[in-house]
Parts: structure tokens; C-alpha cells; sequence
């Protein structure tokens, strides 16, 4: 069974500002949403989690590994953490094509790309939708290819805990759905333990069976 | 004249090789970190550029002569000599042309956004593969610019190597230093045409470089 | 094992004249020449430079090669003698005659080399000294750091007069006209030796007794050189 | 050591100016235009590094002197004479500087995202403003690097510097035309302290500038 | 009366790929909104109306004024078509704080800022909840928080048609809600002629009048 066992302190600096987080979350369901406001501590909780902010405090624990026990000194750098994640403004390797910015996290330096990983590209790429565009690079992608492309590249290496940061807000309504309906599909066949900020009620109802909200950084009701 | 063409052709596509791949390698270095005193090495990272030629060319030959430290340690542990010998005059080259490698470099690496880098390593990627993956085809531009300076300036060089390689013909004298003689020697119409060489040999390789470098990003 | 001698830029045509000819009664023997300032040529000679033979045009570089033993004992000698004249632009209407008509508000600049690097240099401050005349002409200096600069600013008119040798302002007898021959204390004499280090030294002797001897001698008076 | 000092600031600071605005202007035009033959005009643009600075000192005496072209328009038109002044010494440094300025400016402003651009042309912007509020700002820390290059290359320059502006002692000498001299006089004392005095100057000038280009970016 | 009056030929190239587009609406209402999939174009004609794509062919008439007629050789610079636009991913200056970015449309170089500026600019900052960002750079702000800088920044100098490329995607429904109303109310009162891409039945419904289709770089229904 699928856990995910969090607990985040973290603060963060810009001249004359600052903004402090102080959230733990702990659930046994397969995938738990992420609710509040604009500005509420959502992306950098996310963020936190997949190990690519320095100086948290906390622990994230993933099906019973340890990522991250600030306590113990445990601090699995991100590369080790195996988790996936969509950032909300998608980070495309601007170089790379669509086939290769998913393959990006298949293949090693070096290394032959591993058998299957060029299947398991083509199946993603049919299913969302971006077959006609698998040689193009991101800046001649349209919004919510951009974003398809993000999420596909997110799931492709088969990470231990996905992490999605709207991953759906560019789609328009038909293609949402069906995305939607065909990710909480997969995610529930592999078993993919997720962690979902959406803005949108079906999304949430559609993908995940536990909801967390935050405000101001803090936990408001589990 | 077509010795010391080749002759130029070798020594300042090797010191650029070398030049550009401590320089790549410093600015990565320096993009990547962030300490007391950066600012002071960053400074002391281009004083070669700062150096008249000729003066960086004496304390070269002062450290990496027979008698000079670093160069009796060369002879005795592996009998290599580097006074007038045209590893000498690459070595002169690549001092002088690394200021320009690095800093370049440097403020191509730090235009990267930090979210790709990121995004890399949540993809699983090391520090070595979000460089060699990521940072560098990113920094293709700039580390272009830089090194295309490089590349013109070993092959205008002639201050440092002239004191480090000597100026010996069919050895260690390039299309610069050859120049520089003519012009001492007052043969000017020897000049003028090695002059038009030396123009057109760095007009023919930038273009290369250039179509070479020319990204789809382009 | 080819011959390398070390010689000062202002012997570069001369120098390579000789080599060619010494080459034909050496066969199977070649001299590569190093040309450059004699003061850059010493110094790659005291870090180890593997050099047979020292050419310089003046004496106060071999004495500092000689003091730093880098000179194969007894192997010291004058090959040649420069002057030093006076030259002005070729269409220049001025016809000074000595030292003191330079004085004349006429030449606002005159250009000689930097006394304290360049030979012709400091012969030049040593003979405006010996006429007394520094004082006059301090004002109208313009210092160049080679021989080829000082000739190059009055082969372009740039300035009104130079101060070089001979043998350089026979390189551009189109542009430059030859007005004096300025007195010096001491004569402008080039010594050559051997060097301490070399392990040629037969070569290295012979190549210093050609240049000393008529068919060496022959060819630097081309060059406008006269003997010892 | 006073007098050299100050004017080997004084040429350089102003060599670095005139060759930063040049450089500037040419890299943001090459920028953002595309046409046939673009290679080959940026290679030429480059060009000042690959010469020599003795030949390249040697050329613009024959542009600008009493007799070249332009000097004679100048003195004819304005009584300017650039041949053995300060002055002529900037424009020496200005040219053999500029390909560093014009570099680094260049691949600077090709990294920005021309979305950036645009969004400030639908906002009213002329190009002049698009110009000195986005893509000057953007490119700032490229064109830092850049002029941190020109000016330590103006420091050091003397090849041509030496040529144009001649070695008027206490008038024209600049730092490295004495240190210059010192190494070919074999006064290794004075060499060495004015080497010293030189370094330290480029390494303070350098800090400083990056204290004032550091920008809320970084 | 507003109107608006549109047509539109243009084709996009990258290596291997190319992408047609051939739009014609025409409105009358104070606001339209633009619908269709992911990838139909509507991105690209908004960036053609507003003047930002070479090689358009057509016409845009704003309320009378003629701003492109291909065939009467007009194409007005972007800068002088007086279209705000909201881009899709926002195109925030980087090196300019909130503040700076919403009254760099409002002030020229080398003239002081118009009298009422910075009036206009304080009440954006209060009513898209900005007042607590306004000296923060982008990267320092959520997602949510840079949707609403990049929408306050296009209405800030009062264009004459304004468009938004899903201007409220990344906001959270009660905050969509809200500032949807307003903006509703605004662009109402100063009767600014609006376009319109989103996903979402509410925004439309709330904003527009009158709705165009497209698909495939084509209007299908009108
Ligand atoms: N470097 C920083 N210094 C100070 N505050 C920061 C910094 N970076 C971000 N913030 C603030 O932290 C808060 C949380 O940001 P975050 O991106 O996590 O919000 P979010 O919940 O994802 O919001 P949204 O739904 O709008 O994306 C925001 O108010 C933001 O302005
Ligand atoms: N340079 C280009 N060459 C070829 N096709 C391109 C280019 N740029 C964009 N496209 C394609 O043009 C189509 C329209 O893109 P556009 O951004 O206008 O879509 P959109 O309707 O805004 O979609 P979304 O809702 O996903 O943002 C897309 O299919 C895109 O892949
Ligand atoms: O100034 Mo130089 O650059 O002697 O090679
Ligand atoms: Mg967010
Ligand atoms: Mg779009």
C-alpha cells in the first residue's frame, strides 16, 4: 500500500520579503490533492518535497523510504529521490525536441537507452496527444502541448511519487477529461503515488481520493 | 608559407582546445558557486589578459624554463621541454587566450535558467549529466563567442610566444610572429601578404566555426 | 643537429644572407636563426633556451650575458660595426648637417629609439649628451621601441627627423633620406660568441669564424656593416 | 609611476567606453538582423584581435597619421592630431578592444527571449525604448563580462598603442609600455614592481566594476 | 459602439512542420471569446491582431480604425496598435519588479511619468491582490500571482483592445471568481473591447458576449 509521510519547515528570502512554510501531510490514500490559494505555498511545498530547496527541515517519507530526515541527516539530493515532477510553467528543455525531452529521464549519459524506453515514449506520446509534434521543440509548441509535454516527461521514467503542479489548466474542457480520466487510470494501475495541486473541483474529484488545503503556508484541513 | 600556416593552424587550435576546456571548466566552476573573494579571483582569472604579451611571455619562460621550477620538474620527471618548441608556443597561446574562454563561458552558464538544471536532476540526471546535457548545449552560444575570440586571438598572438617558442622558422615560427619579424626586419611587402593571410585564415575558420556551432535554436 | 643562433632583429636580412651562404660551404649543416630584441634573446638564454650562438647589437647585453655565464669563455667577439645617422623624410626640404642643426624649431619632433632598450637608442642619448645638446632636444622626443618604428615614423613623415643606423635606413632608401652621420663616443660594434651550453660548439665556432671572415664580411658590408 | 598610472587609467577607462558603446550598438544590430554574408561581417568584426597590435598600430598610423586620410581630414577640419598623443593611445586601445565588446554584446542579446521584446512592443514601445529598458538591462551581465575583457585588453594593450601614440616619456608612457621596457632594458626590479602595480590595478578596476553591475538578478 | 473586425492569413514554419491559419470574425460585441482545442491557434491570431508575427495577410479594424490591410499595404508596429495582450505564459520582465512591470506601458523614456500613473497603477496593485508583491521580482512570485501581474501590466496603459490569452488559468476558483467579476465590471465600465481564450464555461460566460470557434487554424462555428 502506498504512503506518503511528509512533514516541511522551509523559509523563503528575497530582499525585504520573506515567506515561511510549515506543513505536514500524511496519507495512506494512492493520490491526495493540494488545495488553496494563489500564493499560498503550493509549488514550493512541491518543490520542497522533490529536494530542490536548499535548507528544509522536515521529513518526506515515500512507501517507507526515507527521502529526506532532516533530523537524521538524511538529505537524498533530487537526481536519488525518484520522484516526478510538472512545474507549473512546465521547465522544457528548450534544446530538445518532444520525443527527446521525454526521453530525457530514460536514458543515461553514456549508456544504451534501456530496452523499451523508446515503446514506452511512443505509447505516451500517442496517448497525449502529441504524435504530430514529436519533433518539434517547445517553442513552436502551443500552451497545452507545452504542458502535455511536461506531464509525459514527468511520468516517463516511472518515478516513485509523482508530483503535479496543474497539470491539466491549458487543456481545453474535451481534452481535459480525457486526459484526466486516462491519467488516474494509469496512475492507478501502476500505482503511482501522487501528489496533485489543481484549481479545477473535477480534477481533484477525477484523480484523488484525499485533499489536503493550505493557506499562508500553513495547513488549514486535512 | 605553408609551413607556418600549418604550423599556426596547429598551435592555435590546440591552445584553443585547451584554453576553451579550462575555461568552460572555470566558469562552470564559478557560475555554480558562491563565495567570499569570487569577485578577487574572478579579477585574478583574467590577468593574463591584462599582461603585456611579452611580459606574460617572461614570466612563462621564468616558470617553465630549464631552470625555472615547473619546467626542471617537466625535464626530470618526463624529459619534456618546452622552450623553443611549438607545445611552448601553444602553452603561451593558451595562457593568453583563457581570460576570453572564461569569461565567456562563465556569463553564458549563468544566463541558464536554474529551473532546467533542475528539472534535470528531478529527471535523475547527475551533476555530470545535467552539465554535459543540459548546461553546456545551453551555454553553445555564448561558450561560442568566447572561444571564436580565442581561436583569433591565439593565432594573432606573438608577444608570449616569441619569448616562450622563439621565433625559429620551420619550427616555431607562426603567421605572427612571422609577421612581426617582417615588419622589424622592414621587409613590408612580407608583411602586408602574411597579414592577408593570417586575415583570411581567421575569417575562413570563424565562418567554419560558426556553421559548425549554428544550433537549431538559431 | 641544426645550428640555432640568437640574433638581434636589426641583423635579420644580413644575418640570413650569411647563413645561406655558410650552409652552401657546410653542406649537410643547417643554422636556424632566432631573431628578436637582443634583450628578449638574453633573457630566453639565462631560463635554458638550447642556443649555439649569441649575436647582439651592443655590447651591454653580451656583458650581462657574460655575467651570467652563459658565454663559452674566450669565444667573445666584435663581428661588426654600424653608424648612426641622422635620417629625414625623402621629400623634406631640410638639409640639417649635424646634431646641433636638429635644434631648429623646424624639427618639432624627432624620434629615436628608447634609450633604455634600445641600442641605437641609448647611442643617440649618448652622443645628444656628448654635444650638450639634451637640454635643446628634450622636448622633442618621440621614443620608439624598435629601430623599425623610429624608421617607420619618418618614412610616413610623421616626424621630422629619426635617429637609427645605417643598415636600417638602407631598408627604406624610397622614403627616407640618409641627412648625417652622427659622431659617437664609443663605436656601435656587434659582438657574437658561443654559448656556454651548447653542446655544438664546433659548429658554433665555425659559424662565428664565417661571419668574421671575407665572404661573411662581404656580405654585412652589403647590408651596410663595415668590419670590426 | 604616478603619471604612467594615471594615464593608463585615464586611456583605458575612455578606450573601454568608446569601444563599449561600438561594441554595444554593433552586437545588438547583428543581433537582430539576419542577412547573406552575416558570418563573414562578424568575422571581420573580429579582425583587430587576430592582427598583431604592432601591425594593426602599423595600419592605423597609415589611416590617421599627418598623411593618411583620415588624419589629414582631421587636422584640415578640426586641427585634431591623434599620432603621438593620449588620444591617439584611446583610439589605438579602442580598436583593439572592440571585438571583446562587440562579442560578448552580441551573443548577450541573442540570449534574450524575444517574447520579452514583443511583450514591451504591445505595451508602446518604440524600438529605442525596447532598446535601453529590456534588452540592454537583459543583456547586462554579457556585456559586463565583455567590458571586464576590454578593459583589462586596453590595460594591457601596447602593441599598437605603442605605435600610435609613441613613447613621449611622462607624456604618453602608458604602464605597459614601461613594463615593456623594462623587460627588454633587463631591469627585472622595476619589471616586476610595475607588473605588480598593473595587476593590482586591473584587479581593483574589475571588482569595482562588478560591484556596479551586480544586478537584483544575481 | 465597439466592434471588431478580423481576418487573418497567416502560416507558421519550423523545420519539418508548418501550420496554417486562416481566421475571419467579425464582432460587435463588447467582448468575444475564442474557443477551441488545444493546438486550433487561437494563441497565434491573438499574436497577429496584436501586430507581434511577420508575413500576416488580412485586416484588423479596431472600432473604425484601420490597423492592418494587407492589401492596402497598412501594418501599424506593435507598438502603435494599442493592443494589450495577455501572453499565455506571461512574459513578465525579469529584471523589473511588480510595480515596474505594470507602469512600464505607462511611461516613456526620458518623459516623467503622466499625471494619474502611478494613481492607476496603486489601484491594479489593490485589486488583483498584488499590494504585498508589488517589490517583488517575478521569479520570486507563485504562479497565480504572475498570471495577475501579466494581466494588470496589458490593462494598465488603457488599450484600445485588449486580449487575453487565458488570463485566469492559474488562479484558484474562489480568487477566479472574483477577479472575473471585476474584470467583467471593468472592462464594462471603461467599455474596452476585449478577446478572449479560455478553457473555462464560467469565464466565457462571465466575460463574453458572443463566442468563435476554431479548430485547425479554421473558424467552425461563429
Ligand atoms: N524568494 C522568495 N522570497 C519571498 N517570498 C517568495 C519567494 N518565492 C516565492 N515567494 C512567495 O511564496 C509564496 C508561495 O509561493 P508558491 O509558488 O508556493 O505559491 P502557490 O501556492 O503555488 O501559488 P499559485 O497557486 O499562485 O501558484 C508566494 O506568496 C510567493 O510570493
Ligand atoms: N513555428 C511553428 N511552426 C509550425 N507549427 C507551429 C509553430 N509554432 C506553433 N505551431 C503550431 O501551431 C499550432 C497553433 O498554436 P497555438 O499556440 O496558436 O495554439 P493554441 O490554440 O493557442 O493552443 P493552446 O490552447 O494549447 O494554447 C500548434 O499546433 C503549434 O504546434
Ligand atoms: O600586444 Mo601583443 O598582443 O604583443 O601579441
Ligand atoms: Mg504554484
Ligand atoms: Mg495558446
Amino acid at each position: 500500500m502506498s504512503t506518503i509521510d511528509i512533514a516541511i519547515q522551509l523559509e523563503l528570502h528575497s530582499p525585504g520579503r520573506s515567506f515561511d512554510i510549515d506543513v505536514a501531510l500524511n496519507s495512506t490514500s494512492p493520490r491526495t490533492a493540494l488545495l488553496g490559494p494563489s500564493g499560498a505555498g503550493k509549488s514550493t511545498v512541491l518543490q520542497a518535497i522533490a529536494g530542490l530547496l536548499p535548507g528544509v527541515r522536515g521529513h518526506v517519507r515515500v512507501d517507507g523510504s526515507t527521502l529526506l530526515d532532516s533530523e537524521r541527516g538524511i538529505d537524498l539530493p533530487a537526481r536519488e529521490r525518484g520522484i516526478g515532477l510538472v512545474f507549473q510553467d512546465y521547465a522544457l528543455f528548450p534544446h530538445l525536441d518532444v520525443e527527446r525531452n521525454l526521453l530525457y529521464g530514460l536514458r543515461r549519459l553514456g549508456r544504451p537507452l534501456p530496452t523499451g524506453a523508446r515503446e514506452r515514449v511512443d505509447a505516451l506520446l500517442a496517448q497525449f496527444g502529441l504524435d504530430g509534434v514529436r519533433h518539434a521543440l517547445p517553442r513552436h509548441l502551443s500552451g497545452g502541448q507545452r504542458q502535455r509535454v511536461a506531464l509525459a516527461r514527468a511520468i516517463a521514467p516511472g518515478p516513485r511519487l509523482l508530483l503535479l503542479d496543474e497539470p491539466l489548466s491549458a487543456l481545453d474542457p474535451d481534452l481535459r477529461i480525457r486526459l484526466r480520466d486516462e491519467l488516474a487510470e494509469m496512475l492507478e494501475r501502476v500505482r503511482m503515488p501522487t501528489l496533485l495541486v489543481s484549481h479545477d473541483q473535477e480534477d481533484v474529484r477525477a484523480l484523488a481520493q484525499a485533499v489536503v488545503r493550505i493557506e499562508h503556508g500553513r495547513v488549514v484541513s486535512a | 608559407m605553408l609551413q607556418p600556416l600549418l604550423l599556426t593552424l596547429q598551435v592555435a587550435l590546440l591552445a584553443t582546445l585547451i584554453a576553451g576546456a579550462l575555461g568552460i571548466g572555470a566558469g562552470h566552476w564559478m557560475a555554480r558557486h558562491r563565495f567570499a573573494g569570487q569577485g578577487t579571483l574572478d579579477a585574478i582569472l583574467v590577468l593574463p589578459m591584462v599582461l603585456p604579451p611579452t611580459v606574460l611571455g617572461y614570466y612563462l619562460i621564468v616558470l617553465i624554463g630549464r631552470n625555472g621550477p615547473i619546467g626542471r620538474w617537466l625535464d626530470a620527471a618526463f624529459g619534456i621541454q618546452l622552450l623553443f618548441t611549438w607545445q611552448g608556443a601553444v602553452l603561451a597561446s593558451a595562457v593568453v587566450g583563457f581570460p576570453l574562454a572564461y569569461k565567456a563561458a562563465r556569463a553564458a552558464f549563468e544566463e541558464i535558467d536554474p529551473r532546467l538544471l533542475q528539472a534535470a536532476r528531478t529527471l535523475g540526471s547527475s551533476e555530470r549529466e545535467v552539465f554535459w546535457r543540459i548546461a553546456l548545449p545551453l551555454a553553445k552560444r555564448g561558450i561560442g563567442a568566447g572561444l571564436a575570440l580565442t581561436l583569433a586571438r591565439c593565432i594573432g598572438e606573438f608577444g608570449a610566444t616569441l619569448m616562450v617558442a622563439g621565433n625559429l622558422p620551420g619550427r616555431t615560427q607562426t603567421l605572427s610572429v612571422a609577421i612581426y619579424s617582417a615588419v622589424q626586419a622592414g621587409d613590408d611587402p612580407l608583411a602586408l601578404t602574411l597579414t592577408v593571410i593570417v586575415s583570411v585564415l581567421c575569417i575562413v575558420l570563424l565562418v567554419l566555426a560558426n556553421r559548425l556551432l549554428q544550433s537549431p535554436r538559431s | 643537429e641544426d645550428l640555432v643562433v640568437s640574433a638581434a632583429a636589426s641583423l635579420t636580412q644580413a644575418f640570413n644572407a650569411v647563413g645561406e651562404a655558410y650552409e652552401k660551404h657546410h653542406p649537410g649543416q643547417k643554422v636556424i636563426f632566432n631573431f628578436a630584441a637582443s634583450g628578449a634573446l638574453l633573457s630566453q638564454m639565462r631560463q635554458g633556451a638550447p642556443v649555439d650562438v649569441f649575436a647582439s647589437a651592443d655590447q651591454a647585453t653580451m656583458d650581462r650575458a657574460a655575467d651570467a655565464r652563459l658565454l663559452a669563455p674566450g669565444s667573445r667577439v666584435d663581428f661588426a660595426r654600424n653608424t648612426l645617422v641622422a635620417v629625414v623624410p625623402a621629400g623634406s626640404a631640410r638639409h640639417p648637417k649635424s646634431l646641433k642643426d636638429l635644434t631648429d624649431p623646424g624639427y618639432a619632433r624627432i624620434a629615436a629609439g628608447t634609450p633604455a632598450s634600445v641600442p641605437a637608442g641609448k647611442y643617440t642619448a649618448d652622443a645628444v649628451a656628448a654635444a650638450g645638446l639634451d637640454g635643446a632636444l628634450q622636448t622633442r622626443w618621440v621614443y620608439g621601441e624598435s629601430v623599425r618604428q623610429v624608421l617607420n615614423y619618418v618614412a610616413r613623415a610623421e616626424v621630422d627627423a629619426g635617429l637609427v643606423y645605417r643598415t636600417d635606413a638602407l631598408l627604406d632608401p624610397d622614403k627616407t633620406r640618409v641627412a648625417f652621420t652622427v659622431p659617437t663616443s664609443t663605436a656601435v660594434t656587434y659582438p657574437i660568441a658561443r654559448v656556454a651550453a651548447s653542446n655544438r660548439s664546433k659548429a658554433a665556432g665555425e659559424f662565428i669564424e664565417f661571419v668574421r671572415g671575407s665572404e661573411g664580411q662581404a656580405i654585412l658590408q652589403r647590408f651596410g656593416f663595415s668590419p670590426p
